[in-house]
């Protein structure tokens, strides 16, 4: 066995050529999948790269133009912002429902991401809010729309000595908001089932003007579903556009059947979770 | 033999819940657990296991890993003497040998998945397990069978060539996967079922789970020069530990000591051994104290979980109400070895219920997966949740009230359950009033609610105990037992002493010890502990108490009867009755002489040594348990989730030793019971791989799945114990997974069975798929 | 045990010790043999022995074979 | 294989260790620095044995590397109780019975303080959701939620 080696830079030049210097590395943010996933031996990284003494990794701010979110920020951070929550209620919703409390203190948005999980339960609500990838690597920086991030389960586009440096939310328009839901038999400390994103944009007479919905665990990689947000735009979002919705989210799935739920079940609850959540999405919209 | 035992109604100390004696070192982190002892010099053990459900080991080279740097010994069931057909001599049930050593090491053939094959002692945990990659086994893969049904079949895979169904007559000619039946036959059910008005039949399924015990299973073995064995390790019975290690590796008991850590959950899963002899044997061959401890992963894979049962019951009612019948049909899963709980199931699966005719039937089958063992009340769950569902359903149908249904068919003093034993004063009815009366019952039921009534039994256990008493020179007791501390039962044993020796609390220090120190100890099991050990408890401290009378009264140069024990001091009778004097009825005479345990204690020395008394006892005296649960729950009509609402538990206690750790036991039971209902289960691959080793996807209950859990105590004492304990260890997992079910049915408006209710499978019943 | 007794559920015996008793359903049923009987636990007068090897019995005294039940 | 050095700070004093780059803090807390009150029901993040603060955050410290914690505070249980006297959610726990077996107590009571920290007057349904990492088998979480918002009572001195 190759003896595991561990770095920590702390710029991200010098983690571009740490990685391109390795042929099996892996990056670690919050460790609270890679880890899981080395103790029991379905990876075998040879150079773990801790990525969290870099600062651009870290940082998180707030502006004008929109939300600007280091990838390895973790989870209890973002969560406990009350200006983020205001904003985008559903993302920070998602992203506080990975995992427990102690989970909270070390996952991250990025990690969430790259682990590229297709139950991934913030990776749907970043869809719905058109965050788009920051990615820096040896050969320059580059941008990405988070739908096209990841290309399978297990897959992402991302090359050997590239880092996922930040998650960019657009600053929504007014009257915006968001919901994210996810179907687990327990309450907490499950895989989402299946998982639904919907960010709704209305006008003053309460038509919706803008939507975009994604779906999560029901496909090799969260969708986002144009068909679904067809739906809803210029509607009142009334039970039969949610309807709509809720039946062009179900047809779009195309889920396994595992030990978490079969595929019919995942067609059908991911339809009623796009309904409920476009449903809290228009409340909060309307309350702006 | 009839007891005419006078039992003792008033108490200073029994029926208080002080805080526990170990509560200080398990809120700091400083008790040790079996996995939080390193030894100087110890190495590490790892152990390899099959990657196949079923197939004939060729060869084991262990060339390749002795070859890794640090890999100081290796083992395979080589090293373990041939079982033979040997029965193990006293252990709690009859069993063979050959059904329990291969768990520890597969000789021959493997018969499930994980199974233990071999296994590396090195000097690191990580070479050990590298070391363990490179043992090169060589298999023949065999056709596994993991289905009941399939086993059954004609041409079904064979796990043992030598099986011949036991209790079939004539004796089959050809071998089996089925391991044993059993026909219990009372009255005549036909006859019962042609005076039924209703009949109700229906088939459940409850699915193999698994303890899931927080703490691992873990060891540290050590070997000296004389082959002397000292074995640390998490356990609900140490002097087990050291008969099935002695009967596995062949080592005589007396060259073994045990030493049980605090035991971090076993529930029945800890009453065998899995990784200890390995140890053992790898601790010789090293030279040097060995350490196993399983992952998470390989618990789930490899100990004993909980077998998956099917039940079909049927059962005839008249319109009024009155049980005609009773048949039931029970197909248990042992796994690999027959071990499962079948006869519990058939045996006690109508208990709660007065019946004529009764006929219950059950078959044990062998099939490719773990070998299945205890978990409270092994074997009732499954045989009362299917009774349990089809009494609601009758009650439902005949328009009565659940709890009345059952008022009027619960058994009561006298009555003969299928078992034949007679019940001697039993608390069934008053559970059933208590939660009629509960204001839970009274809570009104939205939309999509449903509310489900069970009723359970558990037999309890006696067993053997002992307890010591030892008295420090300034009167602090230490009371020794050999009984491991798995839910705050150094509390009650420390009652208990408190009581008879009539001192505070705080002044007994009861200890659990190893099994050098005190007499046998049968383990923490069966509901046994506080019955049978602090029996033991008891009777120390009385013989105790007779040796201060003993004592004061050579000092005082009296005789012994005039000396009266009374709040932990001698005191000179003074021609004043004892009763009196201790019900306070008489004062004591002015200028009685006065002794106190302490001055007593100071004074040993010069009135014949050590004050210490030293009990031992088989118990005959334990009284079974009845349980009744209600649970209230709301049911997504659209995603099939199931959240409950409202819970509530009664139980006949007899008596309560420290009734917060028994509502403990019943809020805890109910919550496993609630978790079996809806979401634990042991799900398989088609080549019999464990999809779901692990705590994400092997569902416990959370704390945020759940409601406070309302608890009842009822105390309807035993009559044949002192205080009036029954065993409150076991029966409140019966009663939770039938409450739950009938509640969620009711909710749905659907007749599922088959559990756990997960989402997609209740979804799918909701939708009319199923 | 009840199959070897060809069904029979109930049985008066003369019989003042457990070894008398073994003896005597032995020598009634002969099918029944001792260790069959012995792995039985024997519950008498509503007391449940697991171990009933020197029992002794009083006169009218109610005997129950009770199948031995591992706890957990 | 080739150790790295860490320093850090355990329970208030400073602590250096060796460890090897995919040993987990668990394991060098348990196992090196002789803190067995940190417990390992899974390593894999989803039992809640583990708890402990790292920099503040409360952590599984199965789910982190050793080498990660250079330069950062740790808590374990063993901090907990300061100055010979119990921090009032390990009180509340013995006082409620909170605890059967107790193997996930160490777990709970660094979980349940840093909850009251943050929040020291939480719903039933917080302190539910906030110990939903912390898998109790034996008690059924009835006393042990019981316990946490008693302690919150007591030290907010009501």
């Amino acid at each position: 066995m190759q003896p595991l080696q561990f770095a920590a830079p702390t710029s991200l030049a010098e983690a571009a050529q740490i990685l391109g210097s390795s042929d099996n590395p892996k990056v670690l943010a919050g460790g609270t999948d890679l880890l899981v996933q080395m103790k029991l031996g379905l990876r075998e990284p040879a150079l773990v790269v801790d990525i969290k003494q870099i600062p651009e990794l870290m940082q998180l701010s707030l502006d004008d133009s929109g939300l600007h979110l280091g990838a390895a920020v973790p989870g209890a951070v973002v969560t406990g912002n009350a200006d983020i929550a205001k904003l985008f209620p559903g993302f920070v919703e998602a992203l506080g429902l990975i995992g427990s409390t102690q989970v909270q203190g070390r996952c991250s948005p990025g990690g969430n991401l790259c682990n590229s999980s297709p139950a991934a339960d913030s990776v749907p609500a970043m869809i719905a809010n058109a965050a788009v990838c920051r990615i820096v690597g040896g050969s320059g920086e580059r941008s990405v729309p988070v739908e096209e991030f990841n290309t399978g389960p297990g897959r992402n586009c991302l090359a050997n000595d590239e880092i996922l440096v930040s998650l960019d939310f657009p600053r929504p328009a007014p009257r915006t908001s968001d919901a994210y839901l996810r179907f687990i038999p327990r309450t907490e400390m499950d895989i989402a089932v299946a998982g639904a994103a919907v960010s709704l944009t209305l006008d003053d007479s309460g038509t919706c003007t803008a939507a975009r919905v994604a779906i999560g665990a029901v496909a090799p990689t969260a969708l986002l579903v144009p068909e679904a947000a067809a739906a809803l735009v210029g509607t009142q979002l009334d039970d039969d556009a949610l309807a709509a919705a809720a039946a062009a989210a179900s047809a779009a799935a195309s889920p396994i059947s595992d030990k978490r739920g079969t595929a019919e079940y995942r067609k059908k609850v991911v339809g009623v979770l796009v309904r409920r959540a476009a449903a809290i999405a228009k409340a909060r919209a309307a309350a702006q | 033999m009839t007891s005419d035992m006078k039992v003792k109604t008033k108490f200073r100390h029994v029926g208080t819940s002080p805080i526990r004696p170990d509560g200080l070192d398990k809120v700091t982190g400083r008790a040790k657990y079996g996995a939080d002892l390193n030894l100087q010099g110890q190495v590490y053990g790892h152990i390899v296991r099959s990657p196949h459900a079923h197939a004939r080991i060729k060869s084991i080279d262990f060339s390749e890993a002795l070859k890794l740097p640090g890999v100081l010994a290796t083992m395979s069931a080589e090293d373990l003497p041939e079982p033979g057909e040997a029965l193990i001599p006293g252990a709690e049930i009859e069993m063979k040998l050959k059904n329990v050593s291969p768990v520890i090491m597969a000789r021959d053939k493997v018969l499930y998945h994980s199974q233990a094959v071999a296994a590396i002692a090195a000097t690191t945990p990580r070479i050990a397990a590298e070391a363990a990659k490179l043992v090169k086994v060589e298999y023949e893969v065999l056709p596994h069978v993991l289905d009941m049904h399939a086993a059954m079949a004609e041409d079904a895979p064979l796990l043992h060539e030598d099986n011949f169904t036991v209790g079939v007559d004539p004796a089959p000619e050809k071998p089996s996967n089925i391991a044993q039946h059993i026909v219990m036959p009372k009255g005549d059910v036909e006859a019962g079922f042609a005076e039924a008005d209703l009949i109700i039949e229906r088939t459940v399924h409850v699915p193999m789970c698994h303890q899931a015990y927080i703490e691992p299973h873990a060891c540290v073995a050590k070997s000296d020069e004389n082959g002397k064995i000292d074995l640390w390790c998490t356990t609900q019975g140490p002097f087990m530990v050291r008969l099935l290690t002695a009967e596995i590796t062949g080592i005589p008991q007396k060259d073994i000591k045990v030493t049980a850590s605090e035991i971090g959950g076993g529930f029945g899963g800890k009453t065998t051994v899995y990784i200890e002899p390995v140890a053992v044997v790898l601790a010789k061959k090293a030279g040097r104290p060995v350490k196993i401890v399983m992952s998470r992963e390989e618990v789930f894979r490899a100990s004993g979980p909980v077998s998956d049962a099917e039940t079909r019951v049927k059962i005839g009612a008249k319109k009024d109400g009155t049980l005609t019948a009773i048949k039931s049909e029970m197909l248990m899963d042992t796994g690999a070895y027959s071990a499962s709980a079948m006869f519990a199931g058939v045996l006690f699966g109508t208990a709660p219920y007065k019946c004529d005719n009764i006929l219950s039937v059950g078959s044990e089958i062998l099939t490719n997966k773990p070998r299945v063992w205890a978990y409270r009340a092994p074997g009732a769950p499954q045989a009362l949740t299917a009774v349990e569902c089809v009494i609601n359903e009758l009650a439902w149908e005949l328009g009565i009230d659940p709890v009345d249904f059952r008022l009027q068919n619960a058994v009561e003093k006298d009555d003969i359950p299928l078992y034949g034993m007679p019940f001697q004063a039993v608390g069934l009815k008053e559970c059933l009033q208590a939660v009629k009366d509960h204001p839970n019952y009274q809570a009104k039921l939205g939309e999509n609610q449903g509310r489900g009534v069970a009723c359970a039994f558990w037999i309890n256990a006696g067993m053997q105990s002992s307890a010591s008493i030892h008295v420090t020179p300034d009167g602090g007791l230490s009371v020794m037992t050999g009984s491991p501390d798995i839910g705050g039962s150094r509390a009650s044993m420390a009652l208990m002493a408190a009581e008879v020796l009539g001192v505070p609390f705080e002044t007994v220090r009861p200890a659990v010890v190893d099994t050098e120190s005190i007499g046998y100890c049968d383990g923490t099991g069966g509901s046994r502990t506080t019955l049978a050990t602090g029996g033991a408890v008891i009777q120390a401290a009385e013989k105790l108490v007779e040796e201060l009378r003993k004592r004061a009264a050579a000092s005082w140069q009296v005789e012994i009867e005039d000396v009266v024990w009374m709040d932990g001091k001698a005191v000179e009778r003074c021609g004043v009755g004892i009763d009196e004097l201790i019900e306070g009825s008489s004062p004591v005479k002015d200028g009685a002489k006065v002794l106190t345990l302490a001055e007593l204690a100071a004074a040993a020395g010069h009135t014949g040594g050590p004050l210490t008394a030293v009990a031992s006892l088989h118990a005959h005296n334990a009284a079974p348990a009845f349980a009744v649960n209600v649970c209230d729950v709301e049911v997504d009509p659209e995603t099939g989730k199931v959240d409950v609402l409202r819970f509530t538990c009664a139980q006949d206690a007899g008596k309560a030793i420290h009734p917060a750790y028994v509502e403990g036991q019943m809020q805890g039971g109910a919550v496993q019971g609630i978790g079996w209902a809806l979401n634990e289960e042991y799900l398989f691959d088609d080549q019999g791989v464990l999809d779901n080793a692990g705590f994400l996807d092997y569902r416990i209950p959370v704390a945020s799945d759940l409601p406070m859990i309302d608890t009842i105590i009822i105390e309807v004492p035993n009559e044949m114990h002192p205080y009036g304990v029954r065993g409150v260890g076991e029966v409140p997992i019966c009663p939770p997974m039938p409450a739950v079910v009938c509640a969620v049915n009711q909710a749905a408006g659907t007749r599922l069975y088959d559990l756990p209710m997960s989402p997609p499978k209740l979804l799918a019943a909701i939708d009319g798929e199923a | 045990m009840q199959r070897l007794v060809d069904g029979a559920r109930e049985a008066e015996v003369e019989a003042s010790t457990f070894p008398a008793l073994v003896t005597e359903l032995c020598s009634r049923y002969p099918r029944l043999d001792e260790r069959t009987v012995r792995k039985q636990s024997l519950a008498i007068d509503g007391m449940l022995i697991h171990t009933p090897m020197l029992e002794r019995f009083r006169e009218d005294a109610h005997l129950v074979f009770v199948t031995r039940i591992a706890g957990g | 294989m080739k150790k790295l050095h860490v320093s850090t700070t355990v329970n208030g004093q400073p602590c250096e260790y060796l460890c090897e780059p995919g040993q987990v803090l668990s394991d060098i807390l348990r196992n090196e620095l002789d803190l067995t009150g940190t417990k390992e029901g899974c390593t894999t993040g989803d039992c809640g044995a583990c708890s402990v603060m790292l920099d503040g955050a409360l952590v599984c410290s199965c789910l982190v590397l050793a080498a990660e914690a250079e330069g950062k505070d740790i808590e374990t249980v063993e901090g907990v109780a300061r100055d010979g006297k119990l921090h009032p959610v390990q009180q509340k726990l013995l006082e409620h019975a909170g605890l059967q077996c107790g193997v996930c107590t160490p777990g709970i009571v660094v979980a349940a303080k840093a909850l009251l920290e943050k929040n020291p007057d939480p719903s039933e349904e917080e302190t539910r959701y906030w110990l939903a990492g912390n898998l109790c088998r034996c008690t059924g979480y009835d006393k042990i939620i019981r316990a946490v918002m008693d302690a919150g009572a007591t030290m907010r001195g009501e």
